[in-house]
């Protein structure tokens, strides 16, 4: 009876909290939205699964051992960590408190009694700890992604850098926003925190979780939840601010074919972007370099093999870890928050802005050069959301003028806008990380 | 609160002066290195291209191809 | 000369212990029943493997640092660790001994002590702390498995589940059973013990060795073993019950074709056991949440490319590791022991049980429901053994009936007997971990 | 020794005992989800089954098959 | 203004240093040797790519956190670093020298303090831990070596495994030469170094790492750079030594074809290998334990997936992080060294001396024997370079006799020099380990 | 000096003797194994080999060739 007793009040039933069964719904809303809508599927059902296994009453699976320690609040385990911990007295929540604010070699110390009393990492704990927390999970999927890159048609047409770069605007505009947010009292960012809101305007997933893992990690599921799904909504976010800011006649420009780019050409781009992330802005090499090796090794044409596994194999075992990883981190107290939602709205905020600037420097090119080479349609392709903005702006382009195929014309500001918030982020890690 | 507003103000004209001035560079530096390979290392005449060893999801797709024409090829066969 | 003499003396065979000569033989019979035999090959040629290079002598390969600055012994080595155990004296085995029972900030110093010495981790130790004692190798290899499994046979009936639910009474007999001959005086199995054999009756491997890994990592190797030679075995141990259990004519029962399962019904199928393991029995999460998760991918139609990677390269990866390092377990002082034979002895009443409780439902059901909608012969296949149970079912069909093929309908029961089992580890974690 | 053998029964029970309700649960569940789904969201009618991308391993499955096929016509055009 | 100051006094312009810069320009050469001259490329690439990683100012991707930490030198955390080194006053370059020789629980200590002010490892020395310092990549890649070999050849004619042994005289006649240097004071090499100098004569890149990871972790770079290098450049190296050493006669001779080897005596070789080395040299088995695992994956049958597996997704992956880790290594102050141009003199004489005693070794046999039974040219494939040498032995054999097909005679010699250079390496980790 | 010179000396003389006698007893022992095979376990007359499952890459291989012979087929019928 007694056993009976305790496998009850052992149960998921009796143990769940409110925050809990909102997240393990919000779990399933994501994999609703990643099955039947398409939502980048490959990051956000892992993500919604790990999310739900994190809010798992009982199991634990996202927490430490430490924090698994500190939950079932064993007496004696408890005043064990307080004595390491300096706190005085049992309460589990000083407790925690200490534990997370504790330097590298406290926390090194509690985790010992914590194994010692028996209790282990979980394994989404260890998923995070290996995979983001460490930086390899981003950086390996940026690897893979220079290996699937064609810069083909950046390098045809190499002005359509600048629209990418324009489309940064949105990043920065929204890291204003946010801070204003803050000034106002309306949020509690802080200049970390909103630098890492501000990236989700990069379009880019890996580097916004590169990006929040290291500025701000308490954001880093909401960041990376929104990051993804305006990632997916790319073709309903772009294509009124894209109809608002062109004409009839600018949409239906049509763009001169591009030249052919030749294999020497390809290889040595990786190479020279990456000599000028080294020589202008080391911070952004870790992220920049694996791009420019994934891709060199696409290029060089003689690892294929290693290509070949950087795009397949690898890059696939490396989503399934980071997606369940960021799901870890959609945990009751930190997502349902107002935060999340000045997240979220901040976050559509920033593709939009993204979305103008780049459009808005297309015709700026255009008057420019005092002619009509560029379509401005392709400028919102700019924010990245590689291939779904190019995308967008191939069926703008079709709509005004059925034999004008923008698609590749667009995927030059399209890598160039990887690239754009790449340099961003090192810029912001230099300065506010 | 000042305080945070002016960083995040220097935070995003720094930024994107930088983002700028970085791909400004870049397309300098491809278009010379698109030039200079245009000039000195141009590519020998197209030859035909050679299908260079392919993942496993792309093969089925040349499978695909050559296993069409011999489908319509047997297919032509059989109706005769 | 010395040097010679020195060769001579760090040789292997000059140091070979008749323990470690005997594990090398069963290592190389257990390759043997993998290669010759086709004894479950993928997991019995790595842990065969990993037996010997386990046993080579002064290699020290299944030995962390410690045990290797043991092993080798020099004098102000052992004094060093000894100060850190607390051990008077210089004596290596109560030096060992300490060491094993050492808590885990005692076990770090020790650790280092022994780098500082110029002593490092063997390989196979470093490979069974990663892939096993951290759980995360049974757990992805579970992924791929769920990945693997096709639920539309038991959607379509899904009262086979409780064919898989009797089939566990192999597992809780077993436990019975290892109690009693430690009741008895014969063995010296604790309770943790008794669970782990148990599992071994659950016929599915990474759950055996998840299990094991935590509340018997000393009877690891043994349980493994076991595990996967019984599930190779499972064509001659399972036939005789089943003939006995059943009637000439009850054999002959033809089953109706099995209705057509829907897609969405496969995808909601890995999201309801989630929950209702969420909400009944979180301990169960690690290792059902995982299956499930694996389920999900393969199913959702949406993440292919995941999925193939969880059936294929990952799940090949991690197989090769988890063989090795279960294999670094195999050693004389562990394995050459009567428990061992225990074990084995334990391990084949779990099958011989489980397929008879098996056999027996499926009886049971159709006199409750007064028909003769099941074969009683795919009862047995509700101990999992993947599919070789539901084959051994199907060809036993055959025999009586030609016409008769119930491979398919043993696939619901063999499919609900990995979950069956995966429940049972959760309760046995939950009373006795 | 009374002890151990008590906890072995107890675990025995609970765990037999908890397998079964755990499972006759998921037989419930499934089953109304699945007449759920029969009634308001049944399958369109039976199309063509569009092959998936698949795993090299099933790749030559589908192969073999098709292979089989050309190489009995080319067969028998040759016997012709 | 300031924070222009700032970003341009954090840019790779400002800093870069002569060796930074000469380090950079050394990974484009290794980067164009490997596209353009085919030298090895798929250690190469990832390698000359590390290389310039690693040397990006600033960005500290191939430092640990505490080498971060001193790097920007912030006083508190300098004082901090000196107090747990045991340093008295700030001086960087003494920190860093009492980091480099302290001991683990030191090493440890530090470690925490730089993470507690906010530093980290850089990604490389990340990759560098796991897959070098630990000893898994390369005998990871072994598994995979041995799974892509096959013994065939060297069964049909195991006296050809004596070709394999005479031409590691390379290797020892290299380190010889080492300490000869170094006793006339013109090099400083220890013991260890010639060790792992010598080992490049092993034409072996995996072998080579494992060892100088081992016994001279400084010269890492360099001695795994000379080996891949002259591996590439056997087909200019061999030629003319084996023309010198053979007469037009010699090279003439025409080999018996070679026998049918059975499946049986392929699955056995593998293991017997195993046995032996258990037997004789234990300190090989980790190498030679994991070549025989692969290859016994290969030829068992059995388990094609994880054969296929190990040849594929996991070597490569494997590959891409050796080679970054090994690029990680190659910093100024190690690399621009007379030692590195001593390990470049040292190997390409290691090379020839291992290709001449291959040929006279073949000479010997044909006069001991009294016959013609063996062309001398398969003698130079003992060095391994595999398959590179063996084919320069068919290529040379076609010269001197149209009709004479070497290739697979030359294959026996070209893995018995695998066998015989992780043998040798057992023998220097046993003896100057 | 001299120390570094003779211990390089003997890891010489003793690591190519080990060399040698290890691949010595390695030639003795797979020869008394091939001996004992062939004598005790010959293989049964060469059936056709059957294809093992092979990677993706190898399987292009198998199809090249069943290909190439369609192709050949194919062809000479459309050269009819
Ligand atoms: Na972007
Ligand atoms: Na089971
Ligand atoms: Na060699």
């Amino acid at each position: 009876m007694d056993n009976l007793i305790e496998l009850w009040q052992a149960s998921g039933i009796y143990n769940i909290s409110v925050g809990q069964l909102t997240m393990i719904v919000i779990g399933l809303v994501l994999l609703y939205l990643a099955i039947r809508k398409n939502f980048e599927p490959l990051l956000l059902v892992p993500i919604g699964f790990g999310g739900i296994l994190a809010n798992i009453p009982e199991a634990g699976m996202a927490f430490s051992a430490v924090e698994n320690a500190i939950h079932f609040a064993k007496p004696h385990v408890l005043s064990e960590l307080a004595s390491v911990l300096g706190v005085a007295g049992n309460d589990p929540h000083a407790i925690t408190e200490a534990y997370h604010s504790s330097n590298a070699s406290v926390h090194a110390a509690a985790s010992l009694v914590a194994q010692d009393a028996g209790y282990s990492n979980g394994m989404l704990y260890n998923f995070y700890s290996i995979a983001i927390a460490s930086g390899a999970a981003p950086l390996l999927i940026f690897m893979g992604v220079g290996a699937m890159t064609d810069f083909g048609p950046l390098l045809a047409n190499p002005r359509t850098l600048f629209l990418g770069a324009a489309a940064q605007f949105g990043i920065f505009a929204t890291v204003l926003g946010a801070v204003a947010l803050s000034a106002f009292g309306i949020m509690d960012f802080s200049i970390q925190d909103a630098a890492a809101i501000g990236i989700i305007g990069g379009a880019d997933g890996p580097t916004a979780i590169y990006v929040a893992s290291m500025l701000s990690p308490h954001l880093l599921g909401a960041i990376a939840v929104a990051a993804y799904s305006y990632m997916a909504l790319v073709p309903m976010i772009q294509p009124p601010i894209m109809r608002a800011l062109t004409t009839e006649a600018e949409r239906k420009i049509s763009m001169s074919q591009l030249r052919h780019v030749s294999k020497t050409e390809k290889i040595l781009f990786p190479i020279l972007l990456l000599i000028l992330v080294a020589l202008l802005l080391p911070d952004a090499a870790p992220l920049l370099g694996m791009f420019c090796f994934g891709n060199l090794m696409r290029e060089c044409g003689v690892v294929d093999r290693l290509s070949d596994t950087a795009q397949n194999a690898l890059i696939n075992i490396v989503t399934i870890f980071l997606g369940l990883s960021v799901g870890s981190k959609l945990s009751a107290d930190k997502f349902l928050d107002m935060q999340t939602l000045g997240i979220l709205v901040l976050g559509i905020v920033a593709f939009g802005i993204g979305t103008a600037a780049g459009v808005l420097m297309a015709k700026l090119m255009n008057k420019l050069q005092g002619g009509n080479a560029i379509n401005p349609l392709i400028g919102s392709a700019g924010v990245s959301a590689v291939p779904m903005a190019a995308r967008v702006s191939n069926k703008l382009g079709l709509e005004a003028n059925p034999q004008n195929f923008l698609l590749m014309h667009a995927m030059g500001p399209n890598v160039a806008g990887v690239i754009g918030s790449a340099v961003a982020a090192g810029v912001m890690i230099k300065f506010v990380g | 609160m000042d305080n945070l507003f002016s960083e995040g103000l220097t935070l995003m004209v720094f930024g994107m002066g930088f983002v700028f001035v970085f791909l400004t560079l870049l397309v300098f530096i491809t278009s010379i290195m698109s030039r200079l390979i245009g000039r000195y290392l141009p590519e020998p005449a197209p030859k035909v291209v050679k299908a260079r060893p392919q993942a496993a999801g792309v093969q089925t797709g040349n499978n695909d191809e050559l296993i069409a024409v011999l489908t319509a090829a047997v297919h032509k066969y059989r109706s005769k």
